[in-house]
């Protein structure tokens, strides 16, 4: 390649024309990539903002009027291009399956990757690190599958719970807990170990009290992450739990709706019919309930980030300069 | 009517009590059906409507499909399903099982809904097609607009040599296979021989549930596809070719339909209301592509409470107010006055205990 | 508190690799003994094999005797959590638990054990083991504040306190003034100086002036070369140590003809 | 290490010589057993995930079985999406499906890979500090942002958008088989294609492989990175020689995290493809291509009992795709583990 | 090959601390500099400025001159990137590139000019760099080995045949031999004894005796304490230095009084 650059006259030499153009070209690709990749994205973030208000912007009488409806209504005899309708049970679901999910998932994702970075060995340390890497590669739609499958076998076909759709998610959330509980324990500094264990501190006591201690935040961040991870899966709960358009609280009794399938069936209903001229009625009501949905979703998975990085500054070891 | 007059039972099934105060029919506990996704909308309106006026009672519907509703209603899980489809054998022989008593269950026809074969073109509503001429479409062998075999129906339309982009249901629905039932039957030249509620036709493009449909039919120019006829909008849409004259799709037309056809070979006595569509009707303004989809019941109901749940809920269904709330939210086409009132007779004629 | 060790024949092994070969030496109570080499000699691997610290890393082991006044820290029955509640350790960075306040650290010994201290109790075991540090007027006003937030000095020292806290008989030392700068290096200095009226004192150093300063004892350690095992060669009174070695090796390393 | 046993010995001996009085100075420390269950606790949960992973795949496989072990005859009487025609049995009907899942994954990879890269150099080795972090966190957010979100933004406003962009593809690429257009020379009008799903999933796993390759870039030895400047080796040569080598590993294992993501994605392939049963290599066609993950969420609602069976059989068809997909990329990371940055 | 350096009045930031402060020096061309220190005074931070390695430290700059053989490093026309090719340097701890074989890594600087290298004359670099390195017999039979595979020593040693391999005028050294065992330390030293008769040779070391062997000038840096700049105290040849320096500081750090 010929010179493509103007040389400056340097003293000591200049760069030849080649690398000087590789490495400016490179610099270009590579803000290149940064701005290509952000297109989308902020695309989709200004996408979801402008339609997800929308629904916020039709009140009872099908009015132009700003309300909050939307987040305190369920979808109990709600049909066809009601004016009303929103995600009160949804997000219920959500938190509740979520929140069981977590509970399923925290403690054996802890204590495996405790067991992985502090007891493991041999074959055991070996498979379980392969088939933790297995399991992150699950399709959700396989763990919803399986959640369905066991309930269908152990409780009877057909059986659709939210318990069975936090398994499902549970099933999808532990690798996740693992993999980050495992980087986090292993940034602990040795040091702090071995400066326990020299005190004579028995081991659990220095895993739990030093390691995981000092590991709090790092893990709380990971498990928030590993939330906001399954917070919006769709797939699995389509098939395990079904869809309800009325609060239910019990995990074991009913179905529930959660948000992303919300989303899903409102957008799957369509333009509804209006031909009531009597009846307050909005046609394209139900994809602005999508769109609305899913900007709350993520403003509350945006908000986990958030807590997640406020956990973390929180617990995290104070340095104290 | 002899159910409310009786003492409350409490009721595992049907999990409610029902008040001792008869007169003013008040209704409590929840009562689940399952079925068709077809008539979730009209469901919803049902259930809304049923609701308030029995506030105490909570009516769900599972729209998991007919198959899923049958099963579940032959399994005992359900107190009625939804189907666009009739019981096949197994099917009444396992509903005898589940319905208590041995006279099985029956068929109830209480959403009608035209489908219509929407199309998008600039500046044309309706367009004249025989049964052939669909067909020839949706199996790819008419692939352009301006095709002899369109122009020679609609002489009177400009239509323009834009190709023809075929619309389909991706998922396994009714609508499908009422549509593809009026081709096997109607038409002359469509490759299948059995009904299927899966695409069977020349692929295109397609999109999981009517309004995927329609809103792929809207984005395109050239575009045809079938939906339930509520949805068809502002697009155009095809009068039938029925008999000698082109009927295009109307709430009167589609009831006619099924007030035209004889009752099923299969079906459990004369209550069970399991209709043969007639799609090759030449019955005048008939119009034979619509979409039947049942509820269907048992004849009779262990528990007191769940007899009066399911006869009051589905009256309420077969009532005129009912199907008119139908027709306003899903846009369906309400059922004929008598078949009202032959159902409804049925429903009273319905045992407990 | 301060007891004798003595050590038969230590073998000291990473699995398979023999990194200490049959060392056989005695340590006095209520003394300073130093031990010195050139790097990768082993002397870190031997000193941790005084409290079964050794023993932490996965694939380590010992062969031969360790006696603590005549009891081996070795044999059967003897639980290696205990034995490190006789003997304490001082490591070469300090290594304050950053999650607590100075007053907790210093605790640390009987909180992670969930000893229940009264409040007064551990004021104080605090006050005591800071003064014995020499830390106490450095942070007598800021004890809730993190450990993390001293001078690296200090919280070698807060390490010190935190040792002697739980009332070891032996306190190990290895290379405990490496991090530190030459201020905080007189203060631990002087620091050892004082506690060797009460403790008996194991230090690895680097430093031979810091050795010839600190110690009553000096052992020499020394290695033939990588994946040879490290050896002692010779231990002796801290001044013919310096003046009059009898190893011509140890002279060599003194002098600094190498290292 | 102390068995009760040993415990027990040491408390019960009456009258130990007098060496042995001073050993119990060392003996068991009080909440040895606590210790032991607390080990034997977390290997416990190590265990339990084995048996859940078990568990998946017994599961999958019982009930899997009736449609696996049925005769195709059988099977499409009772399961009317399978036909009994050599092309329309379940076999075949997963083949088309992995072909569909494979491609449209590969599409997505192979615009996000190099894409992700970038971004990640950019936020660890291009872009300020301070500007770093923030981008930093956005795209942590991204990365959160539930695929059906993303479904719905592709199937509602992207597509549309593409759709022009695939004509122009057609007409000047329109020789590579791969933008061929159909025997009536037109591209789908819809945009409902296999590019499209690829795309939009594309753009759904680029914050993912961003989020972890960055995280390794930015683990790059200060000193290979310092080595290789010290050389007079300038951003970019550095960054050949130190970054690239040393987050290897981790790019790999980025980009199969996103491929997993991509093969089980669901939502939004379902919402977006136009699908169809074929091998066909025409990405710009409707109706050619379908994945196993939407397939599923297509045919579960109005699936009968057998019908359900045959989709757990695809279900578990995916997870042995992504199993090998994993080994795959364990594979090729160990395969130069010698020359391994990480090491 | 080989220029001098002059340094003048040179103060060095990072952000907005100053970590050394108004330093004036020169460095003669073909000799061994040796700088000494305590701990943190700004020796490495000085070192770095020497071949603008400084400044890829995110905020960190520079105020004053560096002249090479008159021409300031840090002149408007100057790339850094071309001074580096004049100035190489050697860390402290040995950093091969791990995923090169060793002849890579001793070319990884001359590929950078040179994409097309013959073989034979790739061949030829490599054997003369490890030799000029006195590595050469011990890897001349596995140069397709990861560079990662050889001792600590050895690769120390291949760092500085890949530094040399790009023939630079000056040779910077941050503690070469901080991280190894003396039988390598000893190796390096007869190099750094060679190579100064081609290269000017600069070597930050913390052990005087190690000045004291391989050195011709020595500069002793100090610092007031934590948080204060770093400064140039004196230097001098080092024979004078080590036996009569003119600052009290000076023969406090050399007789060990404190470090
Ligand atoms: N965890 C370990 N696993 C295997 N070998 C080790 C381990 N730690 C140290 N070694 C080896 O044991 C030998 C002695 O190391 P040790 O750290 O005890 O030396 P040292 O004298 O303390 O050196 P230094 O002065 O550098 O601290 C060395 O060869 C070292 O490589
Ligand atoms: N990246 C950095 N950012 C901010 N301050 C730094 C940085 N690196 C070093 N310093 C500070 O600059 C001062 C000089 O550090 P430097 O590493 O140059 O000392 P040194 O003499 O090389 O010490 P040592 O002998 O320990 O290597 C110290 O106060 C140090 O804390
Ligand atoms: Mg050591
Ligand atoms: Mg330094």
């Amino acid at each position: 390649m010929t010179d493509m650059t103007t040389e400056t006259t340097s003293p000591l030499g200049a760069l030849t024309g080649r690398r000087k153009f590789l490495n400016n070209w490179m610099t270009a690709v590579v803000y290149g990539a940064f701005i290509l990749a952000l297109i989308p994205l902020v695309w989709l973030s200004f996408t979801v903002i402008d339609r997800g208000l929308d629904r916020f912007f039709v009140d009872s009488n099908g009015e132009n009027n700003f309300n909050w409806d939307f987040l305190t209504q369920d979808m109990r005899n709600i049909f066809g291009g009601m004016p009303e309708g929103g995600i009160f049970h949804a997000i219920w679901g959500t938190v509740m399956m979520t929140l069981a999910a977590t509970v399923i998932s925290v403690p054996i994702g802890l204590l495996t990757s405790i067991y992985l970075v502090e007891y493991g060995r041999g074959w055991l340390k070996r498979s379980v690190t392969f088939f933790v890497d297995v399991m992150t590669g699950i399709p959700s739609i396989v763990a919803g599958l399986f959640a369905y499958a066991v309930f269908a076998i152990i409780v009877g076909p057909g059986t659709k719970l939210g318990i069975v759709g936090a398994v499902a998610l549970s099933v999808l959330m532990i690798p996740v807990v693992v993999r980050s509980s495992e980087e986090m324990l292993r940034l602990v500094p040795n040091e702090l170990r071995e400066a326990s264990y020299a005190l004579g501190v028995p081991k659990w006591l220095t895993v739990m009290k030093v390691v995981v201690r000092t590991a709090i935040a790092g893990i709380t961040t990971g498990v928030t992450l590993a939330i906001a991870r399954v917070i919006g899966e769709t797939a699995p709960l389509l098939i395990a739990v079904g869809v309800a358009d009325s609060l239910n609280y019990n995990l074991f009794d009913g179905r529930m709706m959660s948000l992303p399938v919300y989303i899903v069936s409102e957008w799957r209903k369509g333009e509804q019919p209006c031909n009531n001229p009597d009846v307050a009625c909005v046609a394209n009501i139900t994809e602005m309930r999508a769109w609305a949905a899913a900007l709350v979703l993520i403003l509350i998975v945006m908000s986990l980030n958030l807590i997640a990085r406020l956990i973390a500054k929180y617990f995290s070891p104070k340095t104290g300069r | 009517s002899p159910s409310n007059e009786e003492e409350p039972t409490d009721s595992s099934t049907a999990g409610g009590t029902e008040s001792d105060a008869p007169e003013a029919m008040e209704l409590s506990g929840s009562l689940v059906g399952a079925g068709a996704s077809s008539q979730e909308s009209a469901m919803e309106a049902w259930r809304a409507g049923f609701q308030g006026m029995h506030p105490e009672v909570t009516v769900s519907y599972d729209p998991v499909g007919s198959g899923g509703g049958r099963t579940q209603f032959t399994d005992g899980a359900t107190s009625f399903a939804g189907s666009d489809a009739l019981m096949d054998e197994e099917e009444y022989a396992a509903a005898v099982e589940a319905c208590d008593g041995d006279m099985g269950a029956i068929h109830l026809p209480l959403y009608i809904s035209p489908v219509a074969v929407i199309f998008n073109l600039e500046g044309i509503d309706s367009l004249n097609m025989d049964a052939d001429t669909i067909a020839g479409i949706f199996n790819g062998e008419i692939t352009s607009w301006d095709d002899a075999a369109i122009a020679e129906q609609n002489p009177d339309a400009e239509l323009p040599s834009t190709p023809i982009t075929i619309v389909h249901r991706a998922d396994e629905s009714g609508t499908t296979e009422n549509f593809q039932d009026y081709l096997v039957k109607a038409a002359s030249n469509w490759p299948a021989e059995e009904t299927s509620g899966d695409w069977q036709g020349a692929s295109g493009e397609s999109g999981p549930g009517t309004s995927a449909v329609v809103q792929i039919v809207q984005d395109n120019t050239g575009a045809i596809g079938y939906a339930d006829a509520s949805r068809a909008g502002e697009l155009g849409t095809v009068a039938l070719k029925v008999g000698e004259e082109y009927v295009p799709f109307s709430a009167e037309a589609a009831a006619a339909v099924v007030d035209a056809s004889p009752l099923s070979t299969g079906a459990n006595g004369e209550n069970d209301l399991a209709f043969e569509l007639d799609r090759t009707t030449t019955a005048s303004g008939a119009y034979p592509l619509v979409l039947v989809s049942y509820t269907i019941v048992c004849q009779q109901y262990d528990d007191e409470a769940e007899r009066n749940l399911v006869t009051e809920f589905v009256k309420y269904v077969a009532s005129e107010d009912g199907q008119n709330q139908a027709a306003s939210a899903a846009g369906s086409s309400p059922i004929s006055a008598s078949l009202s009132e032959r159902v409804i007779g049925i429903l009273d004629g319905i045992a407990a205990g | 508190m301060s007891k004798r060790i003595d050590i038969n024949n230590l073998n000291v092994y990473y699995s398979s690799f023999l990194a200490v070969e049959d060392v056989s030496l005695s340590i006095e109570p209520k003394s300073v003994t130093a031990f010195i080499g050139p790097s990768g000699c082993g002397k870190s691997t031997f000193l941790r094999t005084l409290n079964r610290m050794h023993e932490v890393i996965p694939g380590a082991r010992v062969e031969g005797e360790v006696l603590m006044d005549g009891v081996d820290l070795y044999g059967e029955d003897v639980d290696p959590v205990t034995v490190r509640r006789h003997v304490g350790m001082v490591f070469q960075r300090p290594n304050p638990f950053p999650t607590m306040s100075i007053a907790e650290n210093v605790l640390a010994g009987m909180k992670l054990n969930n000893k229940r201290l009264s409040k007064s109790d551990a004021d104080d075991i605090v006050e005591s083991a800071l003064k014995g540090a020499n830390l106490w007027e450095e942070v007598k006003d800021r004890l809730d504040k993190p450990g993390s937030s001293l001078s690296g000095g200090q919280q070698q020292r807060l390490c010190i306190a935190r040792a002697i806290a739980i009332k070891p008989d032996v306190m190990l030392m290895d290379e405990p003034c490496s991090a530190l700068d030459p201020i905080s290096t007189l203060a631990i200095e002087d620091l050892i100086a004082d506690l060797k009226d009460q403790y008996t004192i194991v230090i690895v150093t680097h430093n031979m002036q810091q050795a010839a300063r600190v110690s009553d004892k000096t052992a020499f350690f020394n290695i033939a070369g990588t994946g040879k095992p490290g050896k002692l060669i010779e231990m002796n009174d801290t001044p013919t140590m310096f003046s009059t070695p009898s190893e011509k090796a140890t002279e060599d390393y003194i002098s600094g003809r190498f290292g | 290490m102390f068995t009760n046993q040993r415990r027990a010995r040491v408390t019960t001996t009456q009258e130990p010589p007098a060496p042995q009085a001073d050993a119990q100075e060392y003996s068991t420390h009080p909440g040895a057993a606590a210790n032991r269950l607390f080990g034997g606790l977390s290997a416990g949960a190590a265990t339990l995930i084995l048996v859940t992973l078990a568990a998946v795949a017994t599961f999958l496989l019982i009930e899997a079985w009736p449609a696996m072990t049925a005769s195709s005859a059988e099977l499409s009487d009772k399961v009317h999406w399978l036909g009994t025609e050599s092309n329309e049995t379940l076999l075949a009907t997963i083949g088309f499906l992995v072909y569909g899942t494979v491609l449209i994954s590969a599409i997505a990879l192979l615009i996000a890979t190099p894409l992700s890269i970038g971004i990640a150099l950019f936020i660890s080795h291009y872009a300020p500090r301070r500007l770093a972090q923030g981008l930093g966190y956005l795209i942590d957010l991204l990365a959160a942002i539930p695929s059906v979100v993303y479904g719905l933004w592709g199937a509602i406003v992207v597509i549309p958008v593409l759709q022009p962009f695939y004509e122009f593809l057609e007409r000047y690429l329109g020789w590579i088989p791969l933008f061929a257009a159909a025997d009536d020379g037109s591209v789908s009008g819809t945009g409902r294609v296999a590019l499209s799903a690829g795309i939009v999933l594309a753009i759904m796993i680029i914050p993912i492989i961003t989020a972890v390759t960055r995280e390794v870039f930015l683990q790059t030895p200060t000193l290979h990175e310092e080595a290789a400047l010290a050389m007079g080796a300038t951003r970019w040569e550095m960054i050949k020689m130190a970054v690239f080598p040393f987050g290897r590993s981790g790019m790999i294992g980025a980009t199969m995290l996103g491929l997993g993501r991509a093969l089980g994605e669901t939502m939004a392939v379902y919402m977006i493809l136009s699908p169809g049963l074929t091998f066909s290599p025409y990405i710009l066609q409707a109706a050619q291509h379908n994945t196993i993950a939407s397939y599923i969420a297509l045919q579960f609602p109005e699936a009968n009992q057998d019908g359900v069976s045959a989709l757990i059989t695809m279900g578990l068809a995916l997870f042995v795709i992504t199993l090998l997909v994993n080994m795959l990329a364990r594979w090729i990371v160990s395969r130069r583990a010698d020359f391994d940055g990480a090491n």
